[in-house]
């Protein structure tokens, strides 16, 4: 499990870092709020972004990807987070395309994959039914009528719900909700007929969706996967989204230390540099090392996805618990540290706050995959 | 019977009967009754509320009569807070004027000024906020800039306040500013009192990461103040200061008892949002955990101010413990607004009042906003530097 | 429900700390271990605490006591904690007297209470059965025969159980393990054919015992309280033990965190006096005010105890949680904050940080009542 | 097959051919293996495989052969630990020799100096202690006063060194004294090793809170230590002494894979002593979180270590990554300790072989013996001083 960027990986890397830098800054995170943005995204950046080639990076070279792996991933989604860089590249990306490469049939990943790659099909992921991250609680009920199934339930906080082109809806084909057995993973196109679209406004001001499905049909044949069984394709998809997440978090996680640790610099109370005070040290200390910590349990477990390590549940929930206390230590520590400034609208730091906690909400909260760390682990 | 509980009966019955039914529901955060010469109401039944307490007297109680309060003793005070718990009434009236410059001027104020200011106060005519901060003075207050220079009966203030508290709708400023520049930071600074529509004051609201923007920054050019508006002396405004910044932190660490409470208690928010197992218990173990720490530190950090308070009419209070209230209170009251927008999931970080609920709505409000409370009015750090070389007699570096 | 000691508790306060400090200094709890004492106390000081009249304390005074009630008893616990001042007040008053006085007959309380209170009768009370305290989980059984019980079973860590003159035993009358019905509460002669007591050594070098069970014989007329019913008795007696041991583990802060600020004010390092590095002095504020808020939840809980208050269970639990982790923080803050001398065992520091590990595990640790606090708050 | 993994087989094999059965079980505390000219082995196959050890170079392998080593790559080195985890070997030798002087002095030391002492140390022939803290200079290690007169060709050395581990069992001994005096602290300090034998040195061995008592106070009275026993410069060993700490860090940081392991994992620890649920779940909220806590901490900080050295091997480490490791490593081990006790309940509180088991009375005194881990070697404080300094580049006050 090399927990080192190869050189390709790490060309990548620097691409996406001078890219965001310039191109995707933090501003422009705040245009697009103060501009009432329907989509929380810049077309001209996705349009780069596609471009240069991140939608191909992790799918495989077989379906007109780049092959280069998570790892890649990752580093891309770690200099997303350092900017609060938006688009639809993680819900396309991480857990569109590999839900279909994990699950789906040839077929369809001929025809889907190098659409992806080209940057010419975008994927929500419609999973949640309620206010906590809950895999298996899945009621949106799917019957079979023929060669279809006919969709009825709703499905609520779906990012980039209102933006993508299809939705990868999990819905129940058979048991009841909180079994594992009997969820199944169709593909279906945004703007078929019966689906209700209602944006939602989170506090990070990204584009989210509730949405109902009414006698929605679509074709048993876009199933990804074996129907009833689609829960074991479901949680990798989750985990890979766990970890790619965990990477973007780092990203912002790093970027608010360093704004910190430049205020400390710079900053004077009592005659002095506010980062000379001897408390304040220990605390930016322990941020350093949480967060360097931290970027060992997400680089790992991107390790563990390009492995396909059995270890890829238990590195998920490792990486996420850890992305998520760190996140919120460093942004709440930010704010502590900043003072009353940093509470107003005009620096960034609220931004950082607010993406933090919407992240931490997102395919699991710390409580979560606590629990499910301790489980996997038989205690 | 003894005369408390003849007061505390007298008193619940005059309560019950005086306090219209709608101002003994929890009130909303838009619906804070502040006075002034622009007094704005939510509703008809906050203004009977508050004339009624007004001709009471009990919207200042301990204040004496001729200063608009009642009189009442620490004890009675007490009792009337209780009542009014008791009966949900909500405050008729709150501000700066009642909990940061009334008690300070009782302290330092002349008999003048008591009398000029303190009825205005109580009967909610007049609406105050302070000038405190400056750009380059938040922890370090006393480094403070703001020039007044003596002009015989007057002094001319020159300068920037920042973090006015609703400085675009109070009628009156408390203000730190600077009457002289040599010797200790401490030791050039007065107190003085003015009127906001005095020529040269304007202000400029700062949005905050809530959405709201009640504070100001607060700009003085060339503003006139007699200095019959000195409280305290000439230069020694820092122990007006200090002493008022006690009342803030005493309020700051009883926030939780004076805010308006959300739509359930902390219990009754994990048995609706969380998933419980057959024996109700919180299914996930650390969430459980967290809960449980609160509540415990919540209820601790409330016998400890009623520790103090009996321990203080006792006479046998070290006041050493009162220093730690600002940092438990704060820190104790972030804690569990982190944890109910945690308990809540995705609810909690929502901003859309349609989407979620109003209580949802008003807790992802209630966490951003009470980032500030750990910060404003002496940070946590500041805090702790008061409770170690103060109270323990840790060394100065 | 008073925060405050009247005046009698006041000036009992004050002699046992002019007793204790004078007496009773933590120089004798250092001899004692070093002679390798069997008992963990001195028969002299013992004796003289009878003459003070603190085995009288808690004991209403229609049975020869004086009814100062337990913020008395919590006072003159505190005070002992503060040298590890060791004697069998604990066993014999807090949990012996407490138990016969809640559920003895009239009968008991007349005939044993007046021997406690003249200091002629010492209890040890004989309840776990495991490594971790867990009320309910009793199986010693004890089977009628007659006018007799006979019981076969073992106990552990029995605190005095090598010392007291009558050990109160928890004991099965019927059901099975962990059923709050069928316990019963039973007071037998230590000397008692049948029963093998075994000392145990624990870190504090104070008195504990495994005790044994062989066919022992006791009077059905030596049960506390009604048969089978014992468990309401049992718990409010644990309950009054785990709010006064709370004030013994208050005091050992009090005297660690004194100590430590002592420390700070006199140790120089890098030409300064250590207590001027801001580091340690918010950590020692923050030990203070977690120290005074446990202060604040002891004082209620002992206060619940006088008056009979129905929270009792949950200031019981509230206190104890509290005191553990208090006392837990400032012995191993006083560890940290000495240094390496702090280690040695010439210094008393380690004789605290042995005695906390004890105290944490007698009555309940943190996790057993956190988990009781949050049951008896429904979630 | 790559050389490497041609190296793996035969190590493999070697190791299975050569370690005693009984060197293959987990090591007990008084069961360590230090050499020096009184050594002292548990029994007879802990001497055997040290010998054989020893003559197959491995006991300290990265060396070169000239120094007693076996020139083995960082990777070889790695993979002969590895395999020797694998294979549960015990260490055949440890002590300061090997982890502390070894590596100064390949830096630092004379060709003269590594020709002497390295390979004595590889065979076990002489143990080595350490004299650095005084009682004076803890934390503020450069501050120490040990006087060492210059008399030409040698010095005369008095004064007192504490925390000498085994200052009573040790050969010779690496020390810092005081050469110069004026001028910054650090400046006249020298590095020098003499033998304890020396005419003028005895110790007084101090009792600790396990019962132990294997740190020494070290008295030196006129002893005469030969200039040639300078390693580095004379008034420059506070370069070396940093060095050495460097590598005292290291392996403190390491110590969860170097120390003897307890009967069971954590989690077996939690299944044996802990209340499960129907499905093996422990039933404490709270100890359940706590364990997992811990669990995913010692998991991350063995990922950071496995992290930097990739790094390192590939070119790319920032070696400000490094300076967290002993800091959260020693932080780790100590959440360990506390956490296998509480989970023992009364049992992790015993101290008693006979009414507990070996295993029971281990673990409480680790847990005690562990408290010093975030003092020694630099302390905890010293580790975030310099964190915030030197990697972080926050001011000096």
């Amino acid at each position: 499990m090399p927990l080192v960027l190869n050189e390709e990986q790490r060309m990548l890397r620097d691409t996406a870092r001078d890219f965001i830098q310039k191109d995707v800054p933090v501003e422009l995170m705040r245009q697009l709020r103060d501009d009432g943005s329907s989509t929380g995204y810049a077309a001209s950046v996705w349009k780069k972004m596609v471009e240069m080639g991140w939608t191909a990076v992790a799918i495989p070279e077989a379906y007109d990807g780049l092959g280069f792996g998570y790892m890649g991933v990752g580093a891309i989604l770690e200099e997303a987070g350092k900017t609060l860089a938006n688009s639809p590249f993680f819900s396309t990306v991480v857990l569109g395309a590999s839900a279909i490469n994990s699950g789906g049939s040839q077929q369809q990943k001929e025809s889907l994959l190098p659409l992806i790659a080209a940057g010419e099909l975008t994927i929500a992921l419609a999973h949640e039914e309620s206010n906590h991250h809950d895999p298996a609680n899945i009621q949106l009920a799917a019957k079979v009528d023929g060669d279809q199934l006919i969709l009825n339930g709703k499905k609520v906080f779906v990012a980039e719900g209102g933006n993508a082109d299809k939705l990868l809806v999990s819905v129940r084909t058979s048991g009841v909700a909180d079994e594992q057995n009997g969820i199944s993973l169709v593909l279906i196109d945004r703007s078929t007929s019966g689906i209700t679209v209602t944006p939602t406004t989170m506090i990070d001001s990204r584009n989210y969706a509730n949405i109902e499905f009414n006698n929605v049909s679509v074709k048993q044949s876009e199933i990804i996967g074996v129907v009833d069984s689609g829960f074991a394709i479901l949680d990798k998809t989750l985990d890979y989204g766990r970890i790619c997440l965990a990477a973007e978090m780092l990203g912002g996680s790093q970027s608010m230390l360093d704004k910190t640790l430049g205020y400390l610099k710079e900053r004077e109370q009592f005659g002095q540099k506010i980062g000379s005070f001897q408390a304040l040290q220990h605390r930016a200390a322990i941020m350093f090392a949480e967060l360097e910590l931290t970027r060992s349990a997400v680089v790992a477990a991107l390790s563990a996805i390009d492995e396909d390590s059995d270890d890829l549940a238990i590195m998920a929930s490792l990486a996420k618990t850890r992305a998520n206390e760190t996140y919120r230590l460093i942004t709440d520590e930010a704010v502590q540290m900043h003072g009353g400034i940093g509470l107003t609208d005009e620096m960034d730091i609220g931004f950082y706050l607010k993406r933090c906690r919407v992240c931490i909400h997102s395919l699991g909260d710390s409580g979560f995959h606590k629990d499910r760390y301790a489980s996997l682990n038989n205690f | 019977m003894s005369n408390l509980d003849t007061f505390r009966k007298q008193t619940g019955d005059w309560l019950e009967a005086n306090c219209p039914a709608r101002m003994r529901t929890p009130s909303k955060r838009s619906e804070g009754v502040y006075g002034g010469r622009n007094a704005v109401f939510p509703n008809e039944d906050a203004k009977i509320w508050m004339e009624r307490m007004v001709e009471k007297r009990w919207t200042a109680p301990e204040w004496a009569p001729e200063y608009g309060g009642a009189g009442l003793s620490p004890e009675e005070a007490k009792i009337l807070v209780q009542e009014m718990d008791r009966l949900q009434c909500r405050k008729p009236i709150t501000g700066h004027g009642f909990w940061m410059l009334g008690p300070a001027l009782l302290e330092y104020g002349t008999e003048a000024q008591k009398l000029e200011h303190l009825p205005k106060i109580a009967r909610g005519e007049i609406r105050w906020c302070q000038g405190y901060s400056e750009p380059g003075s938040g922890s370090d207050l006393a480094s403070l800039r703001c020039k007044a220079e003596d002009k015989g009966d007057h002094f001319i203030v020159n300068g920037q306040k920042s973090w006015t508290s609703d400085g675009d709708k109070a009628d009156w400023i408390f203000c730190l500013v600077r009457t002289n520049s040599d010797g200790k930071k401490q030791e050039g600074i007065t107190f003085v009192l003015f009127d906001m529509e005095s020529p040269g004051v304007s202000t400029r609201a700062v949005p905050l990461i809530t959405g709201d923007a009640h504070f100001c920054d607060t700009f003085l050019d060339n503003v006139k103040v007699p200095k019959e508006n000195i409280v305290g002396e000439i230069h020694k405004g820092w122990s007006v200061a200090k002493a008022l910044l006690v009342h803030e932190r005493k309020m700051m660490s009883e926030l939780e008892r004076n805010m308006p409470k959300g739509k359930y208690s902390v219990v009754e928010y994990a048995q609706h949002y969380l998933a419980l197992d057959e024996n109700g218990k919180v299914k996930d173990s650390s969430m459980r955990n967290r809960i449980t720490e609160f509540l415990m530190e919540n209820k601790t950090v409330g016998l400890a101010q009623k520790r103090a308070f009996e321990e203080g009419m006792a006479g046998v209070l070290d006041m050493r413990v009162t220093s730690i209230f600002k940092y438990v209170g704060t820190e104790n009251k972030k804690v569990k607004d982190e944890l109910i927008i945690d308990m809540m999931g995705v609810a909690g970080a929502g901003w859309d009042n349609e989407q979620f609920s109003d209580d949802e709505y008003y807790r992802a409000y209630e966490w951003m906003s009470g980032k500030a409370l750990t910060i404003a009015g002496g940070s946590s750090e500041v805090q702790l530097n008061l409770v170690s070389k103060r109270s323990l007699g840790l060394p100065e570096q």
